[in-house]
């Protein structure tokens, strides 16, 4: 389905991302693990577009390597930063409502009723703050918001940057649960990751990172209490 | 300026008032569009101080193309209708000023329910907070900025020719008014609506009083006298809360 | 004096959201000390709090025994207290040594009107200022390239670039705010010795940290943060092995 | 090639220049260019190093000219002291305008100035009783120095234009010492700024302060030498004109900005015929080097250092 193929990117003179090359295969979930500055945000804004790169990104045997990020959005890819994604100033329902614009546009408002409602089976608490500016929710809230948005869109490629990070275990444990939910309604996920046993539960296959470059990759089941994820966090 | 400058030619010209207006905004809302395509999206490693300058450089041009394709002079225009004043509890109003009013109170209320009630609106909106989130939803930021300027474009040239009866046509019209109208948002404080309309209040009410009681030709000193006073006390404007600062 | 800095029961809240919330440590003088947690935890906060680039909500913080309550951010460094950024702040308009230099600001007493007049007090200063960055770049073996500008030095350079001009002040105390941040493998070992010949110098470093193998090999003690609060403190071995700490990394 | 050097070279060229044009009307232009290059170096200091715009310098300018002249045609002071006098007070009144002004940034500190160049433009226009309002204020007398006066365009020209490189050197000399370090620094890095120990806000007003120092002293300079002044040539267009000038010189430039301010100056002043097309010229000069040359005539003079 995504195929990254010699993927490089520079910052001014310095390597930040060299040479990495990364399959998600259809309906697959694949986590990419590492410590922090191994590249692996880097990684997502390339495919993205949000950075320059060097490389190839084929997506459906499309080639996006040069498609604009709102373009890539359009092809059904869903990518939540680990900047969260959400709009400050707007309240719950807006954001909701602006991260799937272009569905309302095409599938009318009735059916963007039903999605939501849908959503909200799995996201209580954002039901109950529907009209609260999102500036004004939990780090925590804003995150779930982030992923809310993107569900909403109905991806068939759901692309997450750190989704638990900074979440109390109990949020954390949610996140995971969305994940759980997104494969069973077929979606290929590629997720990357700090939480590095749940993520592994939750995936089919693991890419390990570290300063820059893929240093192993294999079944997810495998890498649980393996040397090399010791190694890329605790440095052993 | 443009706005109208371009209605007070058309007028000249014996075309009517509607289509003038229709047809000056309609062209300045393009220029904008131009402006924008041609110039500032085309400006590599753009940063805020570039962009001023760049935009100083666009007025100026501007106002030198009128200059000299019209003259420096300043041009009556006669109000859009034949009543010269309305009477309202015994104050008198020229009728351009009632027209003025009308179309303040018309376009801030569209302005309003445009940004905040419809999806487009929200969108535009969206895009200036968090422009990445808004291309990962797949919005085009390109042309929603576009968009806002093209708009600006309208609103300002729509400024520009219901002014014109009040103010005289003249290639440097607008400065004055874009001066007064930041004096209120500082007064007010930046990103306050409220506090900008009530800037706006005092320093109109502020005006008034010195002209009556000091002198009217130091009127329009009387902004900025309260602006750098509102500057000195409390930088962030009299009605904004503290900056929230996001980590 | 045991303590160089005393961080009490620090609370900031950003639109309702507590990014700090009471945390409290101390750095012993002549210590390491590494500040450690996930994305988010409010570690760069709480730096940003030390160094009043950020206002608290409530606490309080002594350096030396003494509040630093009445000192703006710019008045620190006098204090003898100094820091790095996580985002590289290299200034691209002036070389290395420049750059250096810059950090020696404040020592350099020669006024305005010396500047103007070029002065002998002026150059004084000047030569003095360039000898004792000079000195700190040839400490940090890396007085090769003090006429090459920064965006014309490897990754890895910028950021000792940036703890010489952090050093050249004298600070008693130094904020590196996640040094190894983007440093290959080779680069966060030079880092760690480099760390350490800073503080054989008698600076006591108090520094953020992601890379767990540099903070367990470095430091003397360690405070972890997590969601704002502080939710271990210890030596290294400890720290490796306490169950809220893995909790928080590894979500065991 | 040092800087100071190549400074020496141009002032030697620029006095063989005057020594040898006997035409007093280009002297007369390069005396009027040698005070827009006070100007603009001012301006330079604070929108070039420091990163701080301003579109109101032609009002400090304007304050300059006047306070000087008012005090020498109405309370018949000595010109020399109604210059120091006159660049005093307008020193003092831009520190103190700049304290609450320069709080503000980018697009907000550009309206301001342009509002505070506006209001001295407009006191000016309407304190006819000292001012003269519109129509100008004559009679200012000619300088002169213990009985030596500058009657001739010559000796006009020698002095504002060694006063001219004075005034350079000194900025030179201040960028680089380590205040010119630390304005680099607040142009770049604000807020890393306040952790070298500096100031950020105090050192904005003081840079402000000295490039309105600049402005008067140029504009007290600029009434004595014409002995007539009026409002029209103090108007935000002129503003602007000293802002195209260290934005095409390339800002931080002290040669790029020379040159421009020269060249800006003389030209209008030859072609009066095209004197309509100047603002077009302007602004269509500002766009493309915005666009196309954001370091302006920098590059030219990246060997001198």
């Amino acid at each position: 389905m995504l195929k990254i193929e010699n993927v490089s990117v520079y910052y001014d003179k310095a390597i930040a991302i060299d040479n990495v090359s990364i399959e998600v295969k259809y309906n697959e979930a694949v986590c990419v693990l590492g410590s922090n500055g191994a590249g692996k945000t880097t990684l997502l804004n390339a495919i993205f577009n949000v950075v320059p790169k060097l490389g190839r990104v084929v997506l459906n045997n499309i080639d996006i390597t040069n498609t604009p990020t709102h373009k890539i959005a359009k092809m059904g890819v869903v990518y939540v930063t680990d900047k969260r994604t959400v709009f400050n100033d707007l309240n719950v329902y807006e954001n909701l409502e602006i991260a799937a614009f272009d569905i309302i546009k095409s599938s009318g408002r009735k059916f963007f009723e039903k999605n939501l409602s849908a959503i909200f089976e799995h996201f209580g608490n954002l039901e109950e703050k529907q009209k609260l500016k999102a500036g004004y929710l939990s780090g925590g809230e804003q995150q779930m918001l982030s992923v809310a948005q993107g569900l909403i869109r109905a991806p068939k490629l759901f692309v997450m940057d750190e989704p638990t990070a900074g979440l109390s275990p109990k949020l954390m444990g949610y996140v995971f649960d969305i994940i759980a939910f997104m494969k069973k309604q077929k979606m290929t996920i590629l997720i990357v990751e700090q939480n590095v046993n749940k993520t592994l539960m939750a995936t089919d296959r693991a890419y390990i990172m570290e300063v820059g470059k893929i240093k192993d990759s294999g079944n997810s089941k495998d890498f649980l209490d393996s040397e090399s994820i010791k190694k890329a966090y605790l440095g052993g | 300026m443009l706005g109208g400058v371009l209605g007070f030619v058309l007028i000249q010209h014996s075309i009517p008032v509607f289509i003038s207006v229709i047809i000056s905004t309609i062209i300045v809302s393009i220029i904008a569009i131009l402006i924008h395509v041609t110039m500032l999206s085309k400006t590599k490693n753009a940063n805020e101080l570039s962009l001023i300058i760049m935009t100083i450089g666009i007025s100026i041009f501007l106002r030198g193309v009128v200059a000299v394709v019209l003259d420096k002079d300043a041009h009556p225009l006669t109000p859009f209708f034949n009543f010269s004043s309305v009477s309202l509890f015994g104050i008198t109003f020229s009728s351009q000023y009632i027209i003025v009013i009308c179309a303040v109170i018309i376009f801030v209320g569209l302005f309003y329910f445009y940004m905040n009630k419809t999806l487009p609106g929200k969108i535009m909106q969206a895009v200036s907070m968090n422009p990445l989130a808004s291309k990962i939803f797949g919005i085009d930021v390109n042309f929603q900025q576009l968009k806002a300027f093209a708009i600006s474009g309208f609103v300002g040239s729509l400024a520009g020719i219901i002014i014109a009866p009040i103010s005289f046509v003249q290639y440097d019209m607008g400065v004055m008014f874009g001066l007064k109208g930041f004096a209120a948002c500082v007064v007010g404080g930046f990103g306050n609506n409220t506090g900008a309309l009530v800037g706006g209040l005092i320093i109109g009410i502020a005006e008034s009083l010195s002209s009556g009681y000091i002198s009217s030709s130091y009127k329009d000193l009387i902004a900025f006298v309260i602006m750098i006073a509102v500057l000195f006390i409390k930088p962030s404007g009299l009605f904004s809360s503290e900056d929230v600062e996001r980590v | 004096m045991d303590k160089i800095i005393s961080i009490d029961s620090i609370t900031k809240s950003f639109g309702g959201i507590k990014a700090v919330d009471n945390v409290s440590f101390f750095v012993k003088n002549g210590e390491i000390k590494a500040l450690i947690g996930p994305n988010g935890a409010g570690k760069t906060t709480l730096f940003n709090i030390i160094t009043k680039l950020y206002t608290k909500d409530s606490g309080s913080i002594s350096f030396m025994g003494n509040s630093i309550e009445k000192y703006k951010s710019y008045e620190l460094i006098k204090l003898g207290m100094s820091r790095t950024f996580q985002n590289i702040q290299l200034i691209n308009d002036l070389n290395v040594l420049e750059n250096v230099m810059l950090g020696y600001h404040i020592n350099m007493k020669s006024n305005v009107l010396d500047a103007f007049l070029s002065l002998p007090k002026n150059k004084k200063y000047e030569k003095e200022a360039e000898k004792t960055s000079y000195y700190i770049l040839r400490f940090l073996k890396i007085d090769n390239i003090e006429k090459k500008y920064p965006n014309e030095i490897p990754f890895g350079y910028k950021r000792l670039v940036e703890i010489a001009r952090a050093l050249v002040s004298k600070p008693k105390l130094l904020l590196l705010d996640e040094p190894a941040a983007g440093l290959n493998e080779s680069e966060t070992n030079r880092l760690l010795k480099t760390i350490f010949r800073i503080w054989e110098q008698g600076v006591s470093i108090l520094l953020i940290e992601h890379d767990m193998n540099l903070v367990m090999n470095c430091s003397h003690s360690v405070v972890v943060m997590d969601e704002g609060r502080k939710i271990a403190e210890g030596p290294p071995s400890y720290i490796q092995n306490n169950d809220e700490v893995k909790r928080a990394y590894f979500g065991k | 090639m040092s800087q100071k050097i190549f400074l020496l070279i141009l002032f030697v060229v620029i006095m063989v220049f005057g020594f040898f044009v006997k035409n007093p009307f280009i002297l007369n232009m390069m005396s009027l260019a040698a005070l827009s290059v006070i100007v603009v170096t001012g301006l330079n200091l604070l929108l070039g190093f420091a990163g701080q715009i301003s579109l109101g310098h032609a009002g400090f300018v304007a304050m300059g000219a006047y306070i000087s002249a008012v005090f020498s045609v109405k309370f018949n002071i000595n010109p020399w002291v109604a210059i120091v006098l006159a660049v005093f007070i307008t020193s003092l009144f831009g520190a103190v305008i700049g304290y609450p002004t320069l709080k503000l940034k980018s697009h907000y500190l550009a309206m301001a100035t342009l509002a505070i160049g506006e209001i001295i433009h407009s006191v000016v226009n309407n304190y006819v009783d000292l001012t003269g309002g519109p129509q100008g204020l004559t009679g200012i007398p000619m300088l002169s120095f213990f009985g030596f006066s500058f009657d001739s365009e010559i000796k006009f020209y020698i002095f504002v234009w060694t006063l001219t490189f004075l005034l350079i050197l000194m900025s030179i000399n201040l960028v680089n010492s380590r205040f010119g370090r630390a304005y680099k620094a607040i142009k770049s890095k604000e807020n890393a700024a306040y952790a070298f120990g500096i100031n950020v806000h105090f050192y904005k007003v003081f840079i402000f302060t000295v490039s309105v120092f600049y402005a008067s002293l140029a504009g007290a300079l600029y009434a004595f030498y014409l002995g007539f002044i009026s409002p029209s040539s103090f108007g935000l267009i002129q503003s602007i004109d000293y802002v195209v000038m260290v934005v095409i010189g390339g800002m931080g430039s002290f040669f790029g900005v020379f040159f421009t301010s020269v060249i800006l100056t003389i030209l209008p002043n030859i072609l009066t015929s095209l004197e309509d097309y100047w603002p077009i010229a302007n602004g269509l000069l500002l766009i493309l080097a915005m666009m196309f040359m954001p370091n302006g005539l920098k590059g030219l003079f990246k060997w001198i250092k």
